[in-house]
């Protein structure tokens, strides 16, 4: 039978040998290595890289799936974890519209011509944050919500000319460390406002003596990292009189059902979008939402999609204001974002769009409602308590009458992640995908664990 | 412009029921003060599920992607993306963990990344890696922050990075988040780096030269490891902008060159999908010396398995808020397990001899402002045509070819005089065929230049919107004299 | 047409490798006799992953789905498809189960199938059911093997089946596959079946009146009751082809109107995909006495749980290899949970709304044919036009509406006199703006057939293909007096 | 705050109350009620179906989760079922390909200009299945194995005017059942011909005493029901004698590696797809594939899919050969066939592009050599015999010294599919996707269940 020529090793190069040589002999050159002949021999690699053997796509499936299948997930326990990440239904017609294959692979919107369905998922993203934050401008995407308040840290510095920035002291810890990060890269300073230890809310006297010194922004995040819903209003009427920015960060699904912020006095609203359609994904990709005010965008980082007019004059869609980009302006850009999230907007466009209006305040609703539902069972057990007594959204503390984390150790042993640690408290987060069943499962676990590790 | 989802809203329409009627109908009136409560309507659309699928899966078909064909985007890397990597990234074990998981609970997903650390210490050469970055630019950004750590722990202030003026426009926007000025570095007319001005400006306020090589303009620095020398000697540190990895795999290493500190772009070099802007991932190695400062958690192996270290005192912190864009670094893996080692240096093999073979081709009637072999992409000029080079790609458009990068409308910038140069990618992904009915394609637009220049300027003429001039290029606006007819704001800006 | 894939074919090209190191090379000529061994190559193309990527997604996107639009093919009820069920059917524990998996480890699956099979005999008014048959034709089919079967079993020997001139192109063939001479029974001039003809038709020979209730002219038969009694007064059982019942949930039940035996066609009435063509599902309800007959295994539940039973003598024996379309089935079940009681009754009610509406609309320049309340579907005339309802219909093409349900254009065959109706059914998914616009194009081309007939004639003019003309409707070719050029052997015929 | 009108109780209609009672209007009605006049009362359903109350999407997703969850596959056991049926690696690209939306919501191609893509698809579907069968034409798909052969089976009796069809003994058994209710339907009669006992391959000597009456065509399945290659030449000459038709059911894998039994001299060649890059399903769907002579295209049943030309003689693609159909010859089509097996067939047509020739003949090497490792492996085991001497291609059937049934059982205990009963004898199918460390494992429990057995 006739032979085959040699066949490739590798999945994803195309040339056969054959083709090699031709393509060689076009170039008037013998051989691969006179490709390289402007690469030096004393750096070279004299030696095979030393990786593990190619692997058929199956035995590749059956590793994945085996390293897979030895983490937990919230498929495989209970979870009532959030801190800024939270577990709610995707509907499935967001995985597959987001899942043609053009917005698979194609690059950033920069040919605006071959681009016009893609820019309007964005440019209908931009407006769908745009009504939910209450503020005229937003871009396209960063890279998450931490990044997304450090960058809008440094908008508020260049638009203010000042270096210092005031920052709750009840924003997640991994965040302030991001924001730590930035700030300290452009020479500014990060301030943290002590909050009211009663009610868990940003305290306005720290606020206000944290202005003794002028500060370009202060940034106060809601609900906070105790699941307590700040007074925005408050925090806008003292910025306003220190003529510093204020810099909401929050859970969007809280704008389904409360005021937005930037109607409340918020010059910039930042958000984590993972709950916007995202998956958990184990820490990422996730998506940062940031919002300004229209006179702020000059300094605004990141791509915004614009309406423009093509040579005839016939409407179209665009990246504007690209002298703002590292692409234009290089090292006077107002950041270096390049890449961004731009899949993960257009998740967040169609899972606002497939929920809609009522849709999208009838999952913060029952949010809001089956969180209520097991504080109240939870603050039933003797010796739990409320670790503050300001209004809660969906995430909650809880003073426990033992060891917190040997508390969820035992939890772990009956497979339910029943929240995390936080300033010595339980932090415990409900989304509107657990059942009655659930809760009632869960609370009946809580109860005999507590009681079971008494006091 | 189509209509919007918003023009298509019918009030009071909702997709697939979603109450819970063990719950009922629930008030939030009764939980939140009246005045945290809305009192109006948010605005969102409100379609039925076959509207909502009828109007994106339209605009899923106004865009084109690397499946839809030929997409030479210069730097840009649009090489095919396998498709086995999908549902691998989306199984439960990694798509529905949470993050905040105790770390015990994660081991598979430990495994993973450490040995896709390991992978990338062995392809680049350097030691260690921080998977952390989120993008290419803010793996620059780890380095640089990496940089500045170390030498901050050697009581030292130095405020000055060297970048060359071919390099991405991130270069030096990343130096400047770190806080560091900026200092350009010429060009030679070789199109490398000028050895000369580069000592000159070497001084104790160099706190690193930061170089892409091969460089943006597709050439390898041959002076590579007497520029590493230098630097070293100023007491600076030599950082690589890495995207351009893919032509180097198994062939030369940038730690070897003497490179301290380099980042990664996975779509570039290990095929995960670019998805219309991100997001990619920017994972960051650097030498041993640096690896205190790398950012938390690093994932370490110990006699117990593999887990996330947080507890490094010397770390400048964290980039973002979690490990990682942990479903695009789990397809790089998978590619890297598919090709192995000789699958992966044919990668680079090819890559570099498809531009050649593009450059080769395509010389007589756009010849490389450069010369000589190029690496993975070469840089053409239409300088020799009647048309520039920004209309001269718009015309590709309607033969169905992705534009290569150009000034301003890409993410490589080109120094003044190489306005009319077109930087070609064509990856190794693309076979002789393919290749070959691209540069007929351009040899047509180049001689349709030739006889009827107008029909280039004006183009593209087969889609939906017509020749839009790019906002930010005031260059490149100047260059045709046209204005841009009446900029609107930018869409969230709501009337 | 597009070259094909064996056009692209590189011999030597593999797509990502598929060896297993751990067996290496191997030798087929070691196992097997030479003579048994292939000695030339297969034929098969060889094409690289991004090549068969670029084929295929072109191919993909040269086609027209309900996700692109209007669809109003009448009586194939093209209505949306929930996105919800795909990742549902594609669990592992249905995708990856083998068929010959020991019953007990199939729990979850025999449970589903029950109770599927209890919500369809709910709906339908049927005792029981079998979720076997691939299609509805082979509902069909099983329907009128269990009715064979049952004369069998009294010795009594039945030999034809009365069907409407009007019925499906499936019936008859069903009919005559069971082994059953086809004899027709006239239509009304109100589109209704003939009591007199039924009535002197029926005898002792008669095993069974085969019935599609509505009808394929979109009709009710008023007279259902009184047709069943006199049916089976004869001692013939009456037959209901199912595919309407979409018009009838939670309104009326064919078991509750006297059939004895339906088929029920999943994507007509229970939205799952029809992918191009197939693979549909066509379960098959009995009323008791029947029961005995169904075709193995028939899922029972009992005190240990759910199972397939295949100890059942009187059965028919097989009707395919499994237990049924499995993963179109549970995509049949989503959606009636997802629906609930009420849900399915407004699919209805919403259904035959939206006919009436777009009858009410259209009916002064496309009158309707028997005119009155239509249910699900309306069927309009392009008599008073001077063009035929085959060159009405391709116009709409080019308005990217689907052509209705015509003669040789679909699954409905109508009696002669019919030839220039067009069946339109809207379903229930269409929003009214939908209908609006659709029914804007349908006036347009009204219009267009009065000014410029030829325009229609030649239609459609924005395909890649022109106007193809049907290969067996004789009736369409004599009618438009145009010979079809050249008709080639199929496709798999290689020269 | 403004309310909302009432929301719709159903997720895929689209009226809201306010549209139905306009659109009433414009028909001159005034409910709902007037739309189902024609209909009888006393038929009407005068109470509510009784159906579960409506799952919301993740409610839906939790309880189909359960329920799949509750199943084994060929994921959570080693599985060495086969019997028409088989567990091989189905390439990602595969999936991705086929999920287009386009072809997923897409009616038959009747109109041909709004379909070139699809019908391409088909087209090329049938043409790769003619390579592979050496027959000249294909149709574009019908249920699955055991309808095809069926079907094909009356082709036979239509195209010889006889009624009578002869069929090897060693068909699947399920396949037998659906052969014998379509041949009971039109009256037609299937007579087995026995097996050589040794060889466990038809006994040529049997067939020829079948031949005693005249006979529409012999039906032969290779591998058969023991595993068995089936010599086809020798069926072929002695059809050709008694002017019978030869049908060759055929596993398609075997089409890779051995000759086509259509150069073999079968007249139809009929296959269960499914191994061609459709999932196990727990049963189906699945892919029937029909392959005949030219000469028998008249009395083929299905859909074709052919070259044509349109009103302007450009050649382009539709279904052809129609007057052989139901919608056209209604009581005298070939077949009631209607909705077929589309997807199911562009999904081959993909599965073997996507290998290609030297791919599609890897992966059946690799099912031949991987079932002859485990199949040596398994006779050093004492006791373990083969059942018959004949060639296998990647099945094969064992004697055991213990009972099958309860063998299976206990290595059911540990996880694996053994197997399955047929002829009291075991049945063994091995794929490419088992690795070594598979196959020894398993050898390593036969060894040990069969040891504790006992003889």
């Amino acid at each position: 039978m006739e032979r085959h020529p040699e066949p490739l090793v590798c999945g994803y190069n195309v040339h056969r040998e054959a083709d090699r040589k031709a393509m060689l002999e076009a170039l008037g050159l013998t051989s691969i290595a006179d490709l390289f002949s402007p690469i030096p021999q004393e750096v070279r690699l004299d030696r095979e890289l030393r990786l593990p053997a190619p692997h058929n796509e199956w035995a590749l499936g059956k590793h994945l799936r085996e390293l897979a299948g030895r983490n937990a997930s919230t498929r495989s326990h209970l979870s009532f974890l959030g801190g800024g990440i939270y577990e709610h239904h995707i509907p499935a017609v967001v995985d597959s519209l987001t899942s043609s294959e053009a917005l698979l692979t194609a690059y950033t919107p920069y040919q605006p011509e071959l681009s016009q369905g893609l820019l309007q998922i964005l440019f209908e993203y931009q407006r769908m944050l745009s009504l939910l934050s209450g503020l005229r401008v937003v871009n396209s995407s960063l890279y998450d919500g931490a990044t997304a308040m450090a960058e809008a840290a440094w908008m508020a510095c260049s638009a203010t000319g000042r270096r210092r920035v005031l920052a709750s002291s009840r924003i997640w810890p991994e965040w302030k460390s991001v924001l730590e990060l930035y700030m300290r890269g452009r020479g500014g300073e990060v301030v943290y406002v002590a909050a009211d230890p009663i009610s868990g809310r940003l305290d306005p006297r720290s606020l206000q003596a944290s202005f003794a010194r002028p500060a370009a922004t202060f940034i106060l995040q809601t609900p906070n990292s105790l699941g307590i819903l700040e007074d925005i209003p408050a925090a806008a009427a003292l910025c306003r009189q220190h003529e510093a920015l204020l810099q909401v960060s929050c859970y969007p699904m809280t704008l389904a059902l409360l005021k937005p912020p930037g109607e409340l006095g918020a010059d910039i609203v930042t958000c984590e979008g993972q709950p916007l359609g995202l998956p958990l994904s184990a820490g990422g990709p996730y998506l940062g939402v940031l919002a300004c005010e229209k006179r702020l965008r000059e300094f605004m980082p990141g791509r915004l999609v614009g309406e423009v007019r093509d040579i005839h004059g016939k409407p179209a869609l665009a990246l504007v204001l690209e002298r703002r980009e590292q692409q234009v302006s290089r090292e006077k850009a107002t950041s270096n974002m390049c890449t961004n999230q731009a899949h993960q907007a257009m998740r967040a466009a169609i899972y606002l769009a497939a929920l809609g209006e009522r849709g999208f305040r009838e999952i913060a609703t029952q949010c809001a409602g089956k969180a209520r539902y097991l504080h109240e069972k939870l603050l039933a057990i003797p010796g739990v308590e409320p670790a503050a007594t300001g209004p809660f959204f969906n995430e909650f503390a809880l003073r426990l009458p033992c060891s917190v984390p040997v508390f969820l150790e035992r939890m772990l042993e009956r497979r339910v992640f029943a929240g995390f640690e936080v300033e010595e408290h339980l932090l415990v987060a409900v989304t509107e995908v657990k059942t009655r069943a659930e809760l009632d499962e869960a609370a009946a676990l809580f109860a005999e664990t507590i009681g079971a590790l008494g006091r | 412009m189509k209509q919007t989802i918003f023009d298509l809203s019918r009030p009071g329409v909702s997709g697939a029921g979603l109450q819970d009627p063990d719950f009922g109908e629930l008030d939030p009136s009764r939980w939140f003060d009246a005045e945290l409560l809305r009192t109006e309507l948010i605005g969102l659309p409100e379609v039925s599920e076959i509207e909502l699928v009828r109007h994106y899966t339209a605009l899923g078909h106004r865009a084109y992607g690397v499946d839809d064909g030929s997409y030479p985007l210069g730097s840009c890397t649009m090489k095919y993306n396998p498709k086995r990597h999908e549902p691998l990234a989306n199984l439960s074990g990694f798509a529905h963990a949470h993050p905040r998981q105790p770390a015990s609970t994660l081991p598979g997903l430990w495994e993973l990344l450490f040995h896709l650390a390991e992978y990338f210490a062995e392809l680049s050469g350097m030691d260690h890696f921080t998977l952390q970055p989120a993008a290419g630019a803010h793996g620059e950004l780890t380095g640089l922050m990496i940089i500045r750590a170390w030498f901050e722990s050697r009581g030292m202030k130095r405020d000055v990075v060297l970048v060359q003026d071919s390099a991405h426009g991130t270069n030096p926007a990343s130096a400047s988040m770190a806080g560091y000025r900026c200092k350009m570095i010429r060009t030679t007319p070789e199109g490398l780096t000028d050895l000369g001005t580069l000592e000159a400006a070497l001084d104790d306020s160099v706190a690193a030269v930061m170089l892409t090589n091969p460089s943006t303009l597709g050439l390898f620095e041959k002076n590579i490891r007497k520029i590493a020398e230098r630097v070293h000697e100023n007491g600076s540190l030599l950082i690589c902008d890495g995207a351009n990895m893919n032509s180097l795999m198994g062939i030369v290493r940038p730690g070897d060159m003497g490179f301290d500190v380099l980042q990664l772009n996975t779509h570039k070099t290990f095929s995960t999908p670019h998805l219309s802007g991100g997001p990619g991932s920017g994972p960051c190695g650097v030498k041993a010396f640096l690896e205190p400062f790398l950012p938390i958690p690093v994932i370490r192996r110990d006699a117990r398995g593999y887990f996330p270290d947080e507890d490094r005192p010397q770390s400048i912190g964290r980039m973002k808020s979690f490990y990682g864009h942990v479903r695009v670094l789990i397809r790089a893996y998978c590619y890297i397990l598919t090709s192995g080692s000789r699958g992966l240096r044919t990668v680079s093999e090819n890559a570099v001899l498809n531009a050649n073979y593009v450059q080769a081709r395509l010389s007589p009637y756009l010849p490389p402002v450069f010369g000589g072999t190029c690496m993975h992409e070469c840089l053409l000029s239409t300088a020799k045509l009647p048309v520039s080079a920004f209309d001269f790609a718009k015309r590709l458009i309607d033969y169905g070819v992705h534009p290569p990068t150009l000034v301003g409308a890409g993410c490589v910038y080109f120094p003044g005089h190489l306005r009319d140069a077109m930087l070609i990618e064509p990856t190794e992904t693309e076979t002789r065929e393919s290749l070959d009915r691209m540069i007929e394609k351009f040899l047509r637009v180049a001689q349709e230049a030739t006889e009827d220049p107008e029909l280039i300027r004006t183009a593209p003429h087969t889609r939906e919107v017509g020749k839009i001039l790019p906002s930010g290029s005031h260059r490149s606006q100047r260059a045709h004299e046209q204005k841009r007819p009446a900029l609107e704001p930018p869409g969230a800006d709501v009337p």
